[in-house]
């Protein structure tokens, strides 16, 4: 299974990742996830959030949950772009690629990567009031 | 200077720990042989605010998580963090 | 809930599609679903796969599944692409776009949309062989 | 030319029931009141290929999918296909 993790500072570019996605003829779909920062954390309305990240840390359980991803599905590729610092409302802080042979496997697999994730990866917010 | 019966640990502190601690990371001597569970209750009796938050604190060794039981080595470091929330 | 549906014999392009989208402040998920054609159709090796639609009776029934998805999820709006004509291997025939408060309300808004379609959208398909 | 007590339908062959039907769509004169599951037999009669299809037979009229029980009018526009596979 391929993977490629980014954790970075800059605005995640959906078009030039969709660009760069190479799948084999054997795949039939692909599921991309976006996590966006919304306006209001409870009930508060804020300007940003801003995220850290334990990044060695968090490489190392990425890597763990893509291996439980590839154990328990056909997934051929998955690719997954976290932003950290200051994330502006309204912009996404998370993408996720999972490319499958089917649709369903493809589903669950980004499911489980992102349920996953919220459990394990060091990464946490703050969030920037206005 | 650290007996022959002691250890050095390192311990980091992430997201809102760190202002709990005052410090984002801290030296701890602590007996050889133990636990995560024991070095935990010394770094809550040195920095009160994080017993506070003890039950639901993360624990990890390196890079991973680790459990209570786990025996420290000499040098380790360990990070302490409340739930995770990416995405 | 705002509603976009294009049927085409135009290439889908992913990278216009994610640059027209608006997206209110207090929405947080957006998934995205390509359905690709595979290489092969049972044990077939294809070059393409054409499409055909009984059109104004397709756009009806999506009509239908917007609103029954409208009801049932907090949904801000569903784009969904459907490439008709000869669609060649490894090009995606379906995009469908769920942009949705939190994430399990887009996931689950996205699959009933992709499943219902499957069975009540009149479209066909006839594998082109190589 | 059609007496009063029968009905002109049209009816459209999509994906391969065109090529079962050999036309993409016939007119078909059926007694007045007539039910979309009489239709379909007599277009099953009339297009005999049909009739090994039947079962798995998808039945609009108009943009809609309408049960066996729908009573026709004069001038509807009936739609037969297979199974949909979109996507």
């Amino acid at each position: 299974m391929k993977t490629e993790l980014t954790i970075t500072t800059d605005p995640i570019d959906e078009a030039a990742l969709a660009k760069r996605r190479v799948m084999d003829n054997g795949m039939g779909a692909v599921v991309c996830f976006l996590g966006v920062v919304r306006g209001n954390e409870g009930n508060e309305t804020i300007a940003a959030i801003e995220y850290e990240a334990f990044e060695p840390m968090a490489r190392r359980q990425f890597e763990f949950l893509f291996d439980a991803l590839g154990q328990r599905w056909p997934v051929e590729a998955v690719r997954v772009v976290h932003r950290i610092g200051t994330v502006p409302v309204n912009e996404p802080s998370l993408w996720v690629e999972v490319i499958a042979p089917h649709r369903a496997e493809a589903f669950d697999a980004c499911q489980f990567l992102i349920d996953e994730m919220k459990q394990k990866v060091p990464i946490w917010k703050k969030p920037i009031p206005i | 200077m650290v007996s022959s019966e002691q250890m050095t640990i390192t311990v980091k502190f992430w997201s809102y720990f760190r202002d709990y601690a005052g410090c984002p990371e801290a030296a701890i001597e602590i007996d050889n042989g133990a636990t995560l569970a024991k070095f935990h209750e010394i770094v809550c009796d040195q920095f009160p605010k994080l017993a506070d938050a003890k039950n639901s604190t993360l624990k990890a060794v390196g890079l991973e998580y680790e459990d209570d039981g786990f025996v420290l080595s000499d040098g380790d470091e360990v990070s302490f963090f409340p739930p995770v929330q990416g995405g």
